[in-house]
């Protein structure tokens, strides 16, 4: 559904720095596409690129079809109505002054039309966080008051309440403790089980990409390295570059430096 | 493996440590009564999620706490020297040489102000006597042996001028001057990518082969460490809740919390059809609900 | 290369700095009410005279002529003539230059050598846990920051020229009577910069790099000056402009209590009786040491701490 | 909906009530609010009509802290003084909040060119000192309180001009802003709901804690003769006109420096106490008497709104962007 053909964004100087070389990249319906690359490797200039939030320079953006290559007005809206995007930092993604209710409820708003403080936005608010897991005591609160892992679980709700088709979710745990990481990745899966939404999947954790993706994009530099299956490019890696990254993910008892244990023992 | 540890070969020794907040009794202590040991050579990880007190354990055996925290301890020994009753006076030049630590953030670990020669050559300039010029060439050599390339050239430029991986080589490099017989690490690598991570780690390792340095490894990475270490100590809440040798943990650790740790984070061989083991039962919900209830 | 693009961009602030004081100044005299010719004249004069006046100082000429005239006589070093004395501008400025200048640089001397180690002997003072110290610091320097300057100069010339009878209450001539004035202008900036001081030093005290530089077990002599005092300087230096421009106020109002024949004397007596040329001249020549103060500010930061240089719009 | 409300009032009031300094300046502010309706006709003649037969007395059973050079009750003078003081330099902060707060907020929103340009204006602006903007003021309009409340105006202005700057660019560079138009709210919406809330309250508060640096910056003027004129009186007239009679009886001079006093820190603190009654974020912080480790206390809070403290002698500082 999604489409990104030759995409480049520079950001404008002194000196211009190109984030994104000349994109291709795609998301099926109803997939998970995961995006994985080092720091700097332009990842996250991809997520607000194709959520018009970072001007494209080159290339086109299509969502279903339609052109959403740096949206306005009609197309904008369009585009905001289909495709949600989740931010790395809970606590920087969320305004200080409202309450957390208060934040989805707005969404709820745009969504429907509805106004502001009716009590339908009310109840739709408070259903979506029911939802996402946040406890019914937490409504009220306002971010500072909440840890990150409950304040990922309203952005994941605000981002629901205009139904997108599609969610882009960049680095959404990073800043996460495994255990609260856990919860979100099961959210998640269990939200497109039962929503059939479409993820692009963003992050810099090759381990929670494996886990998650179908098919997986790698990164470099700004340059797309490899693309593939996730099948493929885990298990057959062609490019060298993807190996390297493959073979420097930590996994529980690998052996890359136990070759020193070995000799202490033997 | 071979985890069976020479009884006098103990380098540090910590028992029945304590850290809590002064002059504020009603909050409880943020570590509590942890006891661990360290032989030496031998590269041992401590794994705990944040507020499991892992950084504070770290900060109190070098003597570094922040202000405002006090600890107590039945004993804190470190290579035959006494870290609870002992002055700083007679103790700064064993910490100052024979602990190396490394820290986080490379960036803001090494003053932006100064250049990395200066920053570098002013532990033994100052506890080993050196001239500037022997302390030089050490520094150099040093940079070397963490394959940092042009090291003379690396001296004389400031760390905002150096790549993430290369500060937090020259961190370790730093350390590496004093010859030291511990190197303590509070996650090395948690702003690094993976890629240089894994050379990072490549380095400890081969610094504890080569030099016969311990390391004491914190990381919120289990996979990370049963990579490297011999020894693991997890923590949660402010206390050791298992010590177990990386053999073990493979083979499957006895503490429930251990082995949620263990289960809750994919690794590249997650089956996908299943969903994560979260760790939420009873006194392991570790999110908080709310941090100000 | 750096370097350079940092100068050229300085450079070319300062040119506009200058070019907008010198138009701000022109403005000021046909903003103001009142016919200035009128004034030259005299109020009784008849209208012929004050026509004569208006002529001689070209106000007859459109706008843009005069604005011309005026640029071109800032060149040539030439302000204009005082309404009040009929001297030149420049001549009037020479005269009364001096006791100011003399009053700024003493002042500064005693900013930089009385705030900086306030502010960081304050920070280590209230690090190792003297809270007595922290709030007696705070009190003290807080108060000291909010008098108005010709109380404290008034307190001072009080205590030490009428009451102790140990300085000169008045003059603009020795050493001696400068003391005081200095002392008045300088407490005020002086007490900002050691709160500022005091709170960025605590602030590079609880850093991770004074952390690592603890690890090392250096003495605290060393500790002190190697890594925390380098910082505490750019601080310091940071503010230096403001600082310097603080201190020119200072000046204007001090001059008053110690009645001193400096250029804020000279200020405000003109803006009193409309003496307009004087006014713009002692306003733009003010204006521009505190540009250039500013500007010599900015390289300074640039060599001490190099990142400013990248990190400066 | 009425609960919620009914929530965040009580937060928030609880919050302002949890701290003693709040309740105690906000009792002396209402004093002050008392003084400043009554103004100098509330006093009758003592303040105003002179009696040169008791020039310049110390205390005594008649004038409690002696009379002035012209034989006037010092402390029933300094009572009526109140209004204008407070009016003139309410009126002078005001001036500069409103044009200083347009001029940020616009050069905020500007493009890059604008924010650049507009960025070192102030900073020039600022570079100037107030005083020495303020008596080209004084020059350009005229001597009087018309002249000195505009003279403050124009030389405060600058400052606010640079927080709001600050202040908005600080909050448009926040992730919650993409968020906000990620998910598609209005512009009036984001205006009201995201800039509006954290920019607001910051800015009022600051303005309101000016107040005391108007009622100084006024003072200096009148000392320098370029203030109110006689027969119009405010506390720096009679700061200055007691000083200079200060071996003959001080207190001409302590009783309205005293007043000045108390009114600046009565503001200051019932600045803070609103400022943590208004801010989620510091609703569970513990007051502290102290502003420099409240500041401490706030560093973590501070990561999201700006400080709000705004002292024209050292505020620039921080909000320089140096590093």
């Amino acid at each position: 559904m999604l489409e990104l053909e030759n995409v480049e964004v520079t950001y404008p100087g002194p000196p211009p720095f190109t984030a994104v070389k000349g994109i291709n990249l795609s998301v099926p319906t109803g997939s998970t596409v995961g995006l994985v690359g080092e720091s700097g490797s332009g990842k996250s200039s991809i997520a607000r690129a194709a959520i018009g939030l970072t001007p494209v320079t080159k290339g086109r953006i299509t969502l279903d079809g339609q052109d959403v290559t740096n949206p306005k007005g009609k197309s904008l809206r369009y585009l905001r109505g289909r495709a949600q995007l989740v931010f790395q930092d809970p606590h920087a993604s969320l305004n200080p002054r409202m309450e957390i209710a208060m934040a989805v409820q707005e969404a709820v708003s745009v969504a429907t039309g509805k106004r502001l403080n009716s009590r339908e936005c009310a109840d739709a608010a408070l259903d979506l966080l029911d939802k996402v897991g946040v406890p019914k005591a937490a409504m009220r609160r306002y971010p500072h008051q909440l840890s990150g892992g409950q304040l990922q679980r309203v952005s994941i709700a605000r981002a629901l309440a205009l139904e997108p088709s599609l969610m882009i979710l960049d680095e959404v745990t990073a800043s996460l403790d495994v255990s609260v990481q856990a919860r979100i990745l099961n959210l998640l899966r269990q939200l497109q089980r039962e929503l059939d939404v479409s993820m692009l999947y963003i992050s810099h954790d090759l381990s929670v990409i494996r886990y998650l993706a179908d098919h997986v994009y790698v990164m470099r530099h700004g340059e797309m390295v490899e693309a593939g299956t996730a099948d493929q490019v885990f298990d057959a890696p062609q490019q060298e570059y993807t190996q390297a990254l493959l073979s420097a993910v930590p996994t529980l008892g690998g052996s890359r430096w136990r070759s020193r244990h070995d000799l202490v023992a033997g | 493996m071979n985890a069976d540890p020479v009884s006098n070969d103990i380098l540090l020794d910590v028992r029945n440590l304590s850290i809590s907040v002064e002059n504020r009794d009603e909050i409880p202590p943020l570590v509590r009564n942890v006891s661990f040991h360290l032989n030496r050579g031998e590269i041992v990880g401590i794994v705990g999620e944040s507020g499991s007190g892992k950084t504070l354990t770290s900060l109190a055996v070098s003597r570094l706490l922040p202000q405002g925290l006090s600890m107590s301890a039945d004993r804190i020994d470190f290579d035959g020297h006494d870290l609870v009753g002992g002055s700083d006076r007679e103790l700064r030049t064993v910490l100052g040489t024979n602990l190396a630590m490394v820290f986080q953030d490379p960036m803001q670990s090494l003053n932006p102000a100064r250049k990395i020669g200066a920053q570098m050559i002013e532990t033994v300039r100052e506890h080993r006597g050196l001239s500037k010029k022997e302390a030089r060439a050490l520094a150099i050599r040093s940079l070397e042996d963490v394959h940092i390339t042009e090291p003379a050239k690396r001296l004389k430029q400031y760390p905002h001028e150096l790549s993430g991986g290369m500060r937090q080589r020259t961190m370790i490099a730093m350390g590496l001057m004093g010859e030291p017989s511990l190197i303590l690490a509070d996650e090395p690598t948690t702003a690094l990518d993976v890629t240089v991570q894994a050379q990072v780690m490549q380095l400890l390792c081969d610094l504890n082969d080569r030099k016969g340095s311990a390391v004491l490894l914190i990381s919120h990475n289990i996979s990370l460490l049963s990579e490297v270490c011999d020894r693991i100590i997890v923590m949660f809440r402010g206390e050791i809740v298992e010590d177990l040798t990386t053999a073990k943990l493979l083979a499957g650790p006895d503490h429930p919390y251990t082995q949620g740790l263990i289960r809750a984070v994919p690794d590249l061989n997650t089956d996908r059809g299943v969903d994560l083991v979260t760790i939420e039962d009873g006194q392991f919900d570790v999110e908080r609900e709310m941090n100000h209830a | 290369m750096k370097w350079r693009r940092f100068l050229v961009s300085r450079f070319v602030r300062l040119a506009f700095v200058l070019v907008a004081i010198t138009t701000l100044t022109f403005l000021m005299m046909h903003l103001a009410p009142g016919d200035p010719a009128r004034l030259v004249a005299g109020m009784d004069a008849d209208e012929q005279a004050v026509q004569i006046a208006r002529e001689r100082l070209g106000l007859d000429q459109p706008m843009y002529q005069q604005f011309l005239d005026y640029v071109g006589g800032l060149f040539r070093g030439d302000l204009g003539t005082s309404f009040a004395t009929n001297q030149p501008v420049t001549e009037e400025i020479a005269q009364k230059i001096g006791p100011t200048a003399q009053l700024a640089v003493l002042g500064m001397a005693l900013i930089l050598l009385v705030g900086l180690p306030m502010g960081i002997i304050g920070a280590v003072l209230t690090r190792n846990g003297h809270r007595w110290f922290e709030i007696a610091f705070s009190g003290s320097t807080g108060a000291m920051a909010s008098i108005p300057q010709y109380l404290i100069a008034t307190f001072l010339a009080f205590l030490f020229a009428v009451t102790w009878q140990l300085l000169p209450v008045a003059g603009s001539g020795s050493i001696e009577a400068a003391i005081l004035p200095a002392v008045a202008i300088a407490v005020r900036p002086a007490a900002s910069i050691a709160r500022l001081v005091r709170v960025r030093t605590l602030e590079v005290l609880e850093s991770p790099y004074v952390r690592t530089a603890r690890s090392k077990r250096l003495p605290t002599r060393k500790l002190y000056l190697a890594h925390v005092f380098p910082n505490s300087i750019t601080t310091m230096l940071a503010m230096g402009g403001v600082t310097f421009a603080s201190l020119i106020g200072g000046a204007v109002i001090v001059e008053q209590v110690f009645a001193r024949l400096g250029l804020g004397t000279t200020l405000v007596h003109s803006v009193l009786v409309g003496d307009y040329p004087v006014v713009q001249g002692i306003v733009l020549l003010l204006g521009f040491a505190v540009v250039l103060v500013n500007a010599l500010v900015d390289v300074i930061l640039g060599i001490v701490d190099p990142r400013t240089m990248e990190a400066g719009r | 909906m009425s609960s919620k409300r009914h929530g965040t009032t009580r937060q928030m009031s609880k919050a302002f009530l949890s701290s003693p300094t709040g309740i105690i300046s906000g009792l002396i502010l209402l004093g002050l609010t008392v003084l400043v309706i009554m103004g100098p006709n509330g006093f009758g003649d003592q303040a105003t009509v002179s009696d040169m037969a008791r020039s310049s007395e110390g205390p005594s059973a008649d004038h409690r802290w002696g009379t002035d050079a012209l034989g006037r009750d010092i402390f029933t003078r300094t009572l009526a003084a109140t209004r204008l003081s407070i009016l003139y330099a309410s009126a002078a902060v005001f001036f500069a909040m409103i044009v200083g707060g347009l001029v940020g907020g616009l050069i905020a929103a500007g493009g890059p060119r604008v924010r650049k340009v507009g960025g070192a204006v102030i900073d020039t602006m600022m570079g100037f000192g107030d005083i020495l903007l303020a008596v080209v003021v004084v020059a350009i309009v005229g001597v009087g309180a018309k002249g000195a409340v505009l003279a403050i105006g124009v030389a405060f202005t600058p400052h606010f001009a640079r927080f709001t700057y600050s202040l908005v660019d600080s909050v448009m560079v926040r992730d919650y802003m993409s968020a906000a138009r990620v998910v598609g709210v209005s512009k009036s919406g984001i205006g009201r709901r995201y800039v509006g809330r954290n920019v607001a309250d910051s800015l009022v508060i600051v303005t309101f804690t000016t107040v005391a640096e108007g009622i100084m910056a006024m003072s200096s003027l009148s000392f320098l003769g370029l203030g109110i004129q006689s027969p119009q009186f405010d506390w720096g007239q009679m700061l200055t006109d007691g000083v200079k009679n200060f071996y003959l009886n001080p207190y001409a001079a302590l009783v309205p420096a005293t007043l000045i006093l108390i009114t600046g820190l009565a503001v200051n603190l019932f600045g803070d106490a609103l400022a943590r009654a208004v801010n989620p974020v510091l609703w569970s912080e513990r007051p502290s008497l102290f502003r420099s480790k409240l500041r401490r206390n706030r560093a973590k809070a501070l990561a999201m709104t700006p400080e709000i403290t705004i002292d024209p002698a050292m505020e620039t500082e921080l909000r320089k962007g140096r590093p």
